[in-house]
């Protein structure tokens, strides 16, 4: 039936993290440029496997037409979406990938080397003779970030005077990232920088510094959004991060997931597929495609975006 | 003297002493005044908490909602905050409180009136107070920089070199001491839970003393939530998730009896401190981070076994001469 | 059916609390119906009546803890009504109840003020001026405790004078003592006596309530009788003897003799050689035969019960052997103790005898699983069957064999524990106080059945602190004292006067 | 003697005052089953998707491995107990067959490695809280950070993947048409328990426990021996769904379900088990865990998010012990 919407769900990794939120935005504004399409902006309420596959199976039994993820565990949740495209529904996953054989094709939002290398500049950029920076990572098991830090590992030698101490882990949890920062500073003295390719971590990490009166000695950097990282600008606490535009990447993924289920474009490797405004997706051997550049938010533009996202 | 020796709390000082030791002997910079400072701030939202804990327990109740009870009332403090940014911190303490309270004291109506088991209303009213946050917050954060300086700043306010957070916590163990040995409440708590059948009898309520205990628990699970969220200057759904159950565990270390009726303040204080320090300690020396929670499993496991044997009560002696040895 | 032998008018006081009409229905149970109640001031009443008579009952709606469905209190003639003990405390109602209704985390003097303590500066509680009130009133009524001890460092028996201290801490015009002697030793009991005593002295009204008669003669001026929830019965004890009593109280005559016996000793089945435990006894040799009652005496507290309980595998002896028709065997637990043919009634039926939230008839079978089920599954027609029979033996009283033990008076409580054991067939059993707390009809049954089972070939062991039953129930007796055997007596030449001497340590040889 | 009978109701006294129809009928799983079926009409009703049986199959998912679980649970919480750790036994079983993945053992050898680990979990908590006399609530809490703990030091940041595509049919199988493994399962199971808990003599044996410990003792029950094979049967049944949930999954991390233990326990409770011991029915269990199910699904399916589901699924707990309460003050 041609006046039935189309009914694409974006499931979250979890609901109420301001970075989906944003994703959603952008997902909306697909969505009315396409016309006729609907947004389920769905997901759990903490960031679990088994969670996620709940709301997939009632999607699943409500026959959307297509679900666009960012996943909690890229394996588990591969059984109950390899149904869903039994089933006929476009599978695809943005942000955080399900492992190839759950999904049609994945959106990263940048190159997974070229954030690798980004995280590590932030961090050089304001240390040009060398020292030592500590790692605060999400969960231990989230793909992306495991990812980034190995990506960010195969460069280091780009970066003979900067030693990683330590990587730790903040679970994405506020408090938890909170006193993993300050155990960070606490077992190195002479830490220079904390970097957390984590919208929660580095918050938390930024306001750690701030309550250890350690601004101007740690400098924050990694991954955050320019709204919540505004005030760490402002105090020093982080004198610059990097992230891609959320509201891009779910403009982004809706469109693909339309293309993909209703102009029925087939994911192969090597195929280009279009996203609108924001160009083409070239997808490579694991049908992967990066969406864009990180960008880089410091004192200079901080006040023009924060606004935004 | 032998008496004071012997007992729990003191076991347990011994037990915190000999911890911090190994720890400093290994990392000097932990028993630096300043990270002591650091570590005892971060334990203040379990010690108070596990007040409130220990009291209920003391009734032969259990509150696992008070981590959601935090979580909401956190919310709520941090949303009044962003909607009302010129509220002075103490109108924001008395909603923390009274608003706290109010959710105990839906706990202590339904053991009181409708006599439901405490485990069974609590394990309710956790996941509904969770529920009722991401309905008024929509599931959105409330970040850092959406609240006023003096909101986040109350609790890191420093007097005397010590956090205010880590004050009130101090405060709160001492007013609680009082409630606690020196009014009819406090030693109703401990008659409640000793002996329910025969609190009756000596014209105690026993219903109302719970909910008493559950009203006093909320209040300072809400009081927790305006200065966790304040602390870690967020607020969102699942703050302090898992948390009832550190909770319960440090009460227990500290030899509140489960069955209720036995235990003191003290021991409670000692049981939060005791696993605060492990908590802190091992991100400190660096301890993989993948064995924190192992270790932190095996440290309640091993505590309360310890403790089981400490407090095994000896009984009565028959025979004269065994009478004769144990005094000797 | 015997007439109130004296009807109230005739008294020469005025009643300072009347009970009219009190009725107080449980589900399935009428347990007062329209009962009526008077105490005088400066007399003791003593109230009787057989086991779910209803005695505790009307206590709990005197004290405020139950409240009745029909009927009026009034004191001096004034309605009352409590809705809690704090009620009953203020109008000047104190009691001493059946059950030890204390906190062992608290000290002796926060139990005896709990709900009353003196108030200090900002309403704190006083504990100064608490402990040395304690003092005071445990000093008047010689109980040779500290205020301050907490107490559960306190045995049973000093437990019960903190529960009587407790109940003089209020200056109450009405002061009830529900069987107020049954844990004491008879020391203690005699203290009591004179505390009575003086009590009545200074005008207060007394309810008394208790299952010995001697007791009741002895301190009695007036008597109210209570059968199944009906009060049938008051008057002046001067005007009735016992047997009008028993009639009163069970409708019937009751020999009160002990069961005749013939000696009927058969091979011995039971052996304990050196039983030995760190603390609660050592030393212990004993053997027992076949059809023979064993009777085992001494003070509350002497380690008789640990003991017992060690025999039935409950404590671990640290030394020793134990026999079994002159087989050595090894009992670990109590299923070892049952799988060799011994059983044990305890002395606390609510707590170890019965599991009262569970049916008769479930807990009839309960050790005896293996014998109505087949390959570990249940047959409920075999199990009523088998719970049919044994408590039909025992003329247990109660609605259906569905119904929870938790709802049966303490007599039938009893009844229930002993079926229970009695279906396992069992070679040896072991009662602990067998009678502690049970009327006198009862009582009479339990001996009675005793008595039948030693003939049958069973072998007793019977704990009791009560003399006339170690001495009309025994074939033998052991005498403990502080966790020793004291001595071991034969029946001839046994008098109360040589088993107290034993008892207390004070030399048979005198 | 036995001819004096003082009391002559004593000769014919009945076996029961109600017969079983008659009290199964006002018993609390009667109310549960007329709210499943209550929340069946209206899910029927708020969404065309309901009525359709590949859904409702799917749906099954969604309680089975947890229900599994909660029939032991309930066992151990008619004898008074309580085991918080079963989620973290579930994710140490999942890691121990992950890690015999390397090994090559075989479907045989998985299952047989992830049932020993949630018997040796069981074990470990059974022997804490029989042998050394420690309250479960407070030992589980221990053991719950201590075996998901060592789940993490085995996996740290990675994860096992790769198990056979037999083993997945533990968690993705279908028996017949939409009848799925796990629903089989779960059936099976139910009935075990069932006969166990109301049929045996262990059953009864734990009903004593539950009621009176000490009681139990004295009337010849192994209290020690009871309660350590019920810890053994929950550890047991955290295996069984670790390898359905793993099968389900394909995959194993430490965080595998995570936060399990608490829904484990509301189902248990809901399904009229007496969290302080002594009485409960398996039925109501079996009941309770449909009408989670079926809450959660049909939420699910108007996309009302899960912590707004467990706002459901908390009044519910509460308010079906509250009603018959309710009912009774307001009758007096
Ligand atoms: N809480 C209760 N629920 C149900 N029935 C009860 C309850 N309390 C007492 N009964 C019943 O009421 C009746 C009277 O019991 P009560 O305790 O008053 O007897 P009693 O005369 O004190 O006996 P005893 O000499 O054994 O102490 C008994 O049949 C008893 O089973
Ligand atoms: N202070 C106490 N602490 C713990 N248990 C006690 C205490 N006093 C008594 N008991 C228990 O209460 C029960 C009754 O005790 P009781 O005073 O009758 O002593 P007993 O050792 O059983 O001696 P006997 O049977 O010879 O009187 C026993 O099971 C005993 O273990
Ligand atoms: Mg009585
Ligand atoms: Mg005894």
């Amino acid at each position: 039936d041609a006046h039935e919407p189309i009914r694409i769900a974006l499931v979250v990794k979890a609901l109420g993290i301001g970075f989906f939120e944003a994703a959603n935005d952008g997902a909306m504004e697909a969505a009315e440029e396409l016309g006729n399409v609907e947004i389920i902006y769905t997901g759990p309420t903490s960031t679990t496997a088994e969670g996620q596959i709940e709301v997939i199976n009632s999607l699943i039994a409500q026959g959307v037409d297509a679900i666009v993820i960012s996943a909690n565990d890229p394996d588990a949740v591969v059984p109950v979406l390899q149904r869903a495209m039994q089933r006929g529904i476009t599978v695809l996953s943005f942000d955080s990938g399900v492992a190839e054989e759950g999904r049609m094709l994945h959106l990263a939002p940048s190159s997974d080397a070229l954030i690798g290398r980004t995280i590590i500049q932030l961090a050089a950029d304001h240390l040009p003779d060398g020292g030592q920076v500590a790692l605060l990572s999400a969960t231990a098991t989230s793909t992306n970030q495991n990812t980034w830090i190995a990506e960010m590992n195969a460069v280091m030698g780009d970066y003979p005077g900067i030693e990683v101490v330590a990587t730790v882990y903040g679970d994405d949890l506020a408090d938890r990232s909170y006193r993993e920062a300050v155990g960070l500073m606490q077992t190195y003295p002479d830490l220079d920088a904390i970097i957390a390719p984590t919208s929660v971590g580095i918050v938390a990490a930024a306001q750690a510094v701030v309550d250890q009166d350690m601004v101007g000695q740690v400098n924050v950097t990694g991954l955050g959004l320019p709204s919540e990282m505004a005030g760490a600008i402002e105090s020093g606490a982080s004198q610059s991060f990097a992230i891609w535009n959320p509201i891009d990447l779910g403009y982004a993924a809706t469109m693909l997931a339309y293309e993909l289920s209703v102009n029925e474009v087939v994911a192969e490797p090597g195929a280009v597929v279009p996203m609108g405004r924001m160009g083409e997706l070239e997808l490579d051997d694991t049908t992967t495609g990066a969406m864009a550049n990180p960008f880089t938010y410091d004192a200079s533009n901080i006040e023009q975006f924060r606004e935004i996202f | 003297m032998i008496r004071i020796l012997k007992s729990r709390e003191a076991l347990l000082v011994g037990v915190i002493l000999a911890l911090t030791a190994l720890i400093a002997s290994r990392f000097p910079a932990f028993i630096d005044p300043a990270n002591l400072v650091n570590v005892f701030t971060d334990t203040s939202p379990l010690i108070i908490l596990a007040v409130g804990q220990a009291i209920v327990i003391l009734t032969r109740c259990i509150d696992l909602s008070v981590a959601a009870n935090l979580a909401l009332t956190g919310m709520v403090c941090a949303m009044l905050n962003v909607a009302y940014p010129g509220l002075p911190i103490p109108a924001i303490i008395a909603v923390a409180l009274i608003l706290g309270a109010l959710l105990g004291a839906i706990n202590g109506i339904l053991v009181w009136k409708l006599t439901i088991p405490p485990i069974v209303v609590t394990l309710g009213t956790l996941t509904i107070y969770r529920g009722i946050i991401f309905v008024i917050s929509d599931g959105a954060w409330v970040n850092a920089h959406e609240m006023s300086p003096a909101f986040t700043g109350f609790p890191r306010a420093e007097i005397l070199g010590l956090p205010v957070l880590a004050w009130i916590a101090i405060l709160t163990a001492a007013v609680f001491f009082v409630v606690i040995s020196r009014t009819p409440l406090g030693r109703a708590f401990y008659a409640v839970g000793g002996n329910p059948h025969a609190a009756v009898y000596a014209g105690i309520n026993v219903g109302r003393t719970q909910f008493n205990a559950f009203v006093l628990s909320g209040m300072l699970a809400g009081l927790t939530g305006y200065l966790w969220v304040a602390r870690y200057s967020v607020a969102y759904v699942d703050i302090a998730k898992g948390f009832e159950l550190e909770v319960v565990a440090a009460c227990v270390i500290g030899g509140i009896a489960i069955a209720g009726g036995a235990g003191t303040l003290m021991g409670a204080i000692l049981g939060a401190i005791f696993l605060g320090i492990i908590k802190n300690a091992l991100p400190v020396v660096g301890i993989s981070p993948f064995w924190q929670l192992a270790i932190s499993g095996a440290a309640i496991v091993i505590a309360v076994a310890f403790n089981a044997r400490a407090g095994r009560t000896k009984g009565r002696i028959i025979l004269k001469r065994a009478e004769v040895e144990a005094q000797a | 059916m015997l007439q109130p032998a004296l009807s109230t008018t005739e008294a020469q006081d005025t009643p300072v609390l009347r009970l009219a009409g009190i009725t107080k229905t449980f589900p399935g149970v009428k347990a007062l119906n329209e009962v009526s109640l008077e105490l005088y001031p400066g007399q003791v009443t003593a109230l009787i009546g057989e086991n779910g008579a209803g005695k505790s009952t009307i206590v709990k709606v005197l004290t405020g803890i139950y409240r009745a469905d029909a009927g009026t209190i009034s004191i001096d003639d004034f309605p009352v009504h409590f809705t809690s003990a704090e009620d009953a405390t203020a109008a000047g109602i104190t009691a001493i109840h059946q059950e030890t209704v204390l906190f062992d985390e608290l000290s002796v003097a926060e139990n005896i003020f709990i709900g009353h303590a003196p108030r200090g500066r900002f309403g704190l509680i006083d504990t100064g001026a608490m402990n040395a009130r304690a003092q005071e009133i445990l000093d008047r009524i010689d109980a040779p405790l500290t205020a301050t001890t907490p107490l559960k460092d306190l045995g049973i028996a000093n437990k019960h004078l903190v529960a009587i201290a407790r109940a003089l801490s209020v200056d109450a015009r009405v002061v009830i003592m529900d069987e107020p002697t049954a844990a004491l030793s008879q020391k203690e009991i005699e203290e009591l006596y004179e505390l009575v005593n003086r009590l009545k002295a200074e005008g207060r009204a007394i309810l008394f309530i208790s299952h010995k008669f001697d007791e009741v003669f002895r301190i009695a001026d007036r008597f109210a009788v209570f059968r199944d929830g009906e009060h049938v019965g008051a008057g002046l004890m001067a005007d009735v003897n016992e047997g009008d009593l028993v009639q009163l109280m069970v409708g019937r005559a009751v020999d009160q003799i002990f069961p005749a016996r013939q000696p009927n000793t058969g091979k011995q089945v039971l052996r304990v050689e050196g039983y030995a435990h760190p603390t609660e006894f050592d030393d212990i040799s004993l053997t027992l035969n076949a059809g023979e009652i064993l009777g085992f005496y001494g003070l509350v507290g002497a380690g008789r019960s640990e003991l017992m309980q060690a025999i039935f595998g409950i404590t671990k002896p640290s030394a020793g052997m134990l026999h079994i028709g002159g087989e050595a065997r090894t009992i670990r637990s109590p299923a070892d103790a049952i799988s060799n043919g011994i059983v044990y009634v305890p002395e606390d039926r609510g707590k170890q005898g019965a599991v009262l939230g569970l049916p008769i008839f479930q807990n009839v079978t309960l050790p005896s699983l293996s014998q109505t089920s087949r390959h570990g599954f249940l047959n409920l027609a075999n199990e009523f069957a088998l719970a049919r029979r044994y408590t039909e033996r025992l003329e247990l009283r109660a609605a259906s064999l569905d119904q929870d033990v938790g709802n049966l008076s303490g007599g039938n409580q009893q009844k229930v524990v002993i079926a229970k054991w009695l279906a396992t067939k069992p070679r040896v059993i072991i009662l602990d106080e067998p009678t502690k707390g049970i009327d006198i009809g009862s009582k009479a049954a339990v001996h009675a059945f005793m008595a039948e089972l030693a003939a049958e070939g069973l072998a007793v062991i019977m704990v009791s602190s009560e003399i006339p039953e170690i001495l009309g129930m025994s074939d033998r007796v052991i005498v403990m004292r502080e966790g020793l055997i004291a001595a071991e007596l034969g029946r001839d030449g046994l008098s109360p006067e040589i088993l107290v001497r034993h008892a207390a340590g004070i030399g048979a040889a005198a | 003697m036995s001819d004096v009978g003082f009391n002559q109701t004593s000769r014919d006294l009945p076996d029961r005052l109600q017969s079983p129809v008659v009290r199964a009928f006002k018993s609390w799983e009667t109310l549960l089953l007329a709210v499943a079926i209550a929340i069946f009409i209206t899910n029927s009703f708020l969404s065309p998707y309901f009525l359709n049986a590949w859904n409702l199959s799917d749906a099954t998912f969604n309680f089975t491995e947890k229900a599994m679980i909660a029939f032991a649970m309930a066992l151990l919480i008619v004898a008074g107990e309580i085991d918080l750790s079963v989620a973290s036994i579930i994710a140490l079983a999942s890691t121990a067959m992950g890690f015999a993945l390397q090994f090559d053992v075989g479907v045989v050898g998985l299952v047989l490695i992830g049932l020993g680990t949630g018997l040796i979990c069981g074990g470990f908590n059974g022997f804490l809280v029989t042998g050394l006399g420690l309250p479960s609530i407070v030992v589980t809490i221990g053991t719950m950070s201590l075996f998901r703990g060592i789940s993490y030091i085995i996996l740290g940041d990675q994860g096992f993947r790769g198990y056979p595509s037999e083993f997945s049919y533990f968690g993705q199988g279908y028996v017949w048409w939409v009848i799925s493994f796990e629903f089989v399962l779960f059936a099976v199971l139910a009935l075990l328990y069932y006969v166990l808990l109301h049929r045996t003599n262990f059953g009864r044996a734990v009903y004593a426990i539950g009621n009176n410990p000490t009681g139990a003792l004295f009337s010849g029950i192994r209290v020690a021996r009871v309660k350590f094979i019920l810890f053994l049967l929950t550890g047991l049944m955290s295996g069984v769904a670790a390898i359905c949930l793993t099968a389900r999954l394909g995959s194993t991390r430490p965080t595998i379900a995570l936060g399990w233990e608490l829904e484990i326990v509301t189902m248990v409770v809901l399904g009229g088990i007496n969290i302080l011991g002594g009485s409960g029915s398996i039925p109501g269990v079996v009941i309770a865990a449909f009408v989670m199910g079926l809450v959660t699904f049909g939420l699910g399916l108007l996309n009302v998010p899960g912590i707004v589901m467990s706002i459901f699924i908390g009044c519910l707990l509460i308010g079906v012990i509250a009603l018959p309460r309710l009912w009774s003050i307001w009758r007096a």
